[in-house]
């Protein structure tokens, strides 16, 4: 049995945290809610609902062109999200920051104007065998339509990236690298910086997917030297519908527009139109504008907490868990990654995680059951699919030992 | 019995239950009765997708009567499954195709069930009726 | 000098509606806010503020492949928005209903997947002079790169398409006609059921910008026999960040997808991939899932009001607007069609529309001057922009008179 | 005076107006007794293009002293331009190079026009001291 790591005196207030937290304090049939399915999407602190509050009972208007105040007042707000969430990644200028709809819009928009802008038929891309579906599937639209060729780095049994096989497939056929930073199905945090260095000795530009990276660890753009970056608000404690890309200038500023439409445009005519510059060249039509403002308290909320402090939280809540865990009868990890954050894959047995996750639903505990949309990795690892038991700043130890109790109380039902 | 003594039964059982964790306990205790399908009827033609967990399900028709079985990858599938086949199975198939069935709402259990098994169970339910349909037009012939 | 009509007795109440929008109370440089410009985005009903707070509070959650209980509560609320809005166009399924960003993103959908699914080099797409520029650059972009051509049904003097130039644009290389059902710059209602039959008669499908529509008159998808529509829902009372994109199942069923990722899959495999169906294969990776529901409440909201009683209020107030505005010394009407819907440009003298607007803006009165966002129209009228009042449901008399006062309070200053 | 008295000379009569409309009015008048640009020098590369408005712009070196003059085709533009050109026109490229303009901010332009127009205030302000100092290094050659 694993030894049992106490958590250390955090430097974060728990308790206080989940206060800010209204949907925590919930009760799901009768029972105190134990949510555990943050990599889905994470609850929303008070100050956000607050922000979307005051946005559309003080200053909804539209933004960029209007002339009068509310219009201003808009604008300002949705710029200085920009700036927030700009000096939260490191980017070197805000106008490198650009809104979505989320990860998956991000990263559809990359493979798309790398599609239309560079790749030729016989070039290549790279992803890895434990992406997500949206940082698959964009690519394999854009590569069939295109003709190009879409390669897999492998994985070992430990849900790790197998290294000497990526460095084997880079080539000058090579056009773009995407990989996610930290795998939502498996927790395993993959080197980004040997595989962006790796690809820049190449002059391949690399897109990292971290989804499932910004809201556990610090993401600094420019130390990573990274070329493109997707996430989601919604993970990261904003709200839905909204998401970031952040692209290098060079980049951003030689690929040819995505969408069309109103704001991304310097003038339009029937015979030619010529493109706005950044951002707003990629942000056609009418934005989010509540969302990327409260993204933008949301984030600034995770700021005013840290994320070095949330990062060495979540550590230990983690070990916490795998330790817990590990001593559940017939338990075993799918993915035993060295380093691993916010998510933990398992199957009990041979209990179905559907009965399982069911159950444990019951016993007010909300996990996730499935291939959670990486059917590639649950096919590696021959299964149907897993629990998952994800984490966020606000978990607790109560709710790891709530979680290992109601699997317990499954388990023997299930058997 | 009738189906609806059947259903009438299994209402009366679950109503001495007041948590769903018994209810659960209940359901899968039944699919371990279950009337297993032949493996060689695990066919694809038998089997009723669902989206996290697959079912099996068989018929034959013996003295009048359809027998159905089955089998499903996840326990809890299985139990529900064990429901429809105990309140089914061993009726003609024109009762078969007449029933009306009400337990699955009585009992709460669409209420309760994850959408995606409820919509399981439902799917289930239409195919044992169509088996039903399909052998009385065939005894019709 | 114009007569005035008056205001008959409306079917609605309009100082009870005008409680229902918090924003509306609002002071802006000390003066009770005239809100006139709704064409770019309208204010929100109480309703819509609390279905987003309900949300968050209660049952935030990602959708669609959750076992656990909130997981199942966010999947009804969401699909329950899509009945809603299926029901209110008159869908034959609801399944023929995306939600997507807005009618930017909607357009761009079709134009992108028309582009890759339909579009032949030499083959011709049709839409107008007066749209906005969301209905043109994405068409522009596909036509680019497909090596297609963009055709543009003129306009005459008065603002109104000119019909038999339609009709002779119409040919066997037509693969898509796609037109604003109500122009936002100038307010013309166009004639989208001759429209469509003159098209259909070719078996050419139709498209619609409703971005301007679906707020002021009935739509009844079935009844018009539209092939696709597009609007956002931060127009017609919603959040921003959403939008529908309605679509004839026939069409959907055998177009291409657009964007990869999660939920728009059926199962993925790095050699192949099969799409989930209707409406699932159009919405990849998680959606705005506060934004749907919030919508479906704005809708609910409208609905329970009366788009056949919006639409009579409102024809009244647009009258009344004309005649008071008519009697403003110097101000000629940008477009005088003989349907009109929602909006008034015009310009004063040679008074610049930016002047004015400022100038109105600080006597609380908000109104957009610029090209709109149809610069073909501007140029077509040879004028940098104009001033545009534009209504919503809860716009009153005293709104048009404050805005007739300050304009000639402006004039004055700026002669 | 000097670049600054005439600064805090605006700001004073700005200070007694109290309503936002007699600012815009004060504006708009001063915008009339604008020098306005030689119809020779409104060309291309005289043009500040704002988003809604144009601006041109266009200075000479008379006895040592820069001498703008300008025009917009918006009247409020105008006015706003017009505050530059009195506070900067006649002085020296290096007094223009060197000068600090507070007049902006503390008449509460910034804050109040839209951030178009004070954007294009500060790009039209960045103009004028790219000249003088462009000047003031042809001078030194
Ligand atoms: C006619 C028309 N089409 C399209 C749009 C674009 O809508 P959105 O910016 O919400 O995508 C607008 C909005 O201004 C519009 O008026
Ligand atoms: C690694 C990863 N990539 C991409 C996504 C897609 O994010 P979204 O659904 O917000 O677009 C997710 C979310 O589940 C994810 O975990």
């Amino acid at each position: 049995m694993a030894h049992v790591p106490d958590i250390a005196a955090p430097a974060l207030d728990i308790d206080k945290i989940r206060k800010d937290f209204p949907l925590l304090q919930e009760k799901v049939y009768g029972k105190p809610l134990v949510y555990l399915d943050n990599s889905a999407t994470t609850q929303k602190p008070q100050v956000v609902l607050d922000t979307l509050e005051r946005y559309y009972k003080q200053y909804n208007s539209n933004v960029h062109r209007g002339v009068h105040h509310l219009s201003q007042v808009a604008s300002e707000e949705y710029e200085a999200a920009r700036h927030i969430i700009a000096a939260f990644i490191n980017a070197r200028e805000h106008e490198e920051v650009i809104f979505t709809k989320g990860t998956t819009d991000s990263i559809n928009l990359i493979a798309n104007v790398f599609g239309r802008g560079v790749i030729k038929a016989g070039d290549e891309v790279i992803v890895s065998a434990m992406e997500h579906h949206s940082n698959i599937v964009p690519w394999q639209i854009m590569c069939e339509d295109r003709g190009a060729v879409l390669k897999v780095i492998p994985m070992d049994e430990n849900g790790e990236l197998i290294m000497s096989e990526y460095a084997a497939l880079l080539s000058d056929k090579t056009k773009i690298v995407s990989v996610a930073y930290v795998s939502n199905s498996l927790g395993t945090v993959n080197p980004v910086r040997e595989i962006i260095a790796l690809a820049h000795a190449r002059n391949i530009p690399v897109m990292l997917d971290a989804a499932q990276a910004i809201q556990h660890m610090p993401l600094d753009v420019q130390e990573l030297d990274v070329d493109f970056v997707a996430f989601s608000g919604h993970k990261i404690y904003g709200p839905t519908g909204i998401g970031i890309l952040y692209g290098k200038r060079e980049w951003l500023d030689k690929l040819p527009p995505y969408q069309g439409g109103g704001d991304m445009i310097k003038t339009v005519t029937f015979a030619k139109t010529t493109y706005n510059v950044l951002p707003f060249k990629y942000e056609a039509g009418t934005p989010d504008i509540s969302g990327a403002i409260a993204l933008g308290a949301a984030v600034k909320y995770v700021q005013e907490i840290g994320l070095e402090n949330i990062h060495a939280y979540e550590e230990q809540l983690v070990n916490y868990a795998v330790a817990q865990l590990s001593k559940v009868e017939g338990l075993r990890f799918i993915g035993n990654p060295k380093h691993r954050s916010g998510a933990v894959s398992f199957l009990v047995d041979t209990i179905h995680p559907y009965d399982l996750g069911e159950l444990l639903d019951k016993q007010g505990v909300a996990i996730r059951t499935g291939h959670h949309c990486a059917e590639p990795v649950m096919d590696f690892f021959c299964i149907p699919g897993t629990v998952r038991a994800s984490f966020a700043m606000y978990t607790n130890k109560e709710d790891i030992d709530r979680l290992v109790v109601a699997i317990n109380k499954a388990a023997a039902m299930l058997r | 019995m009738t189906i609806n003594e059947k259903q009438d039964e299994l209402i009366s059982d679950f109503s001495f239950m007041d948590e769903w964790m018994d209810k659960y306990e209940y359901i899968i205790q039944l699919g371990k009765d279950l009337p297993l399908i032949d493996p060689k009827y695990k066919t694809d033609d038998n089997l009723i997708k669902g989206c996290q967990s697959q079912v099996w399900l068989h018929t034959d028709l013996v003295d009048g009567k359809l027998i159905f079985t089955a089998d499903s990858d996840a326990v809890i599938t299985k139990g529900l499954v064990s429901l429809l086949v105990s309140v089914l199975s061993g009726h003609t198939p024109k009762e078969i195709a007449e029933s009306e069935i009400y337990f699955i709402d009585e009992i709460g259990l669409r209420s309760h069930l994850s959408p995606t098994r409820s919509n399981g169970l439902l799917s289930m339910l239409k195919q044992m009726k169509i088996y039903g349909i399909a052998y009385q037009v065939k005894s019709q012939q």
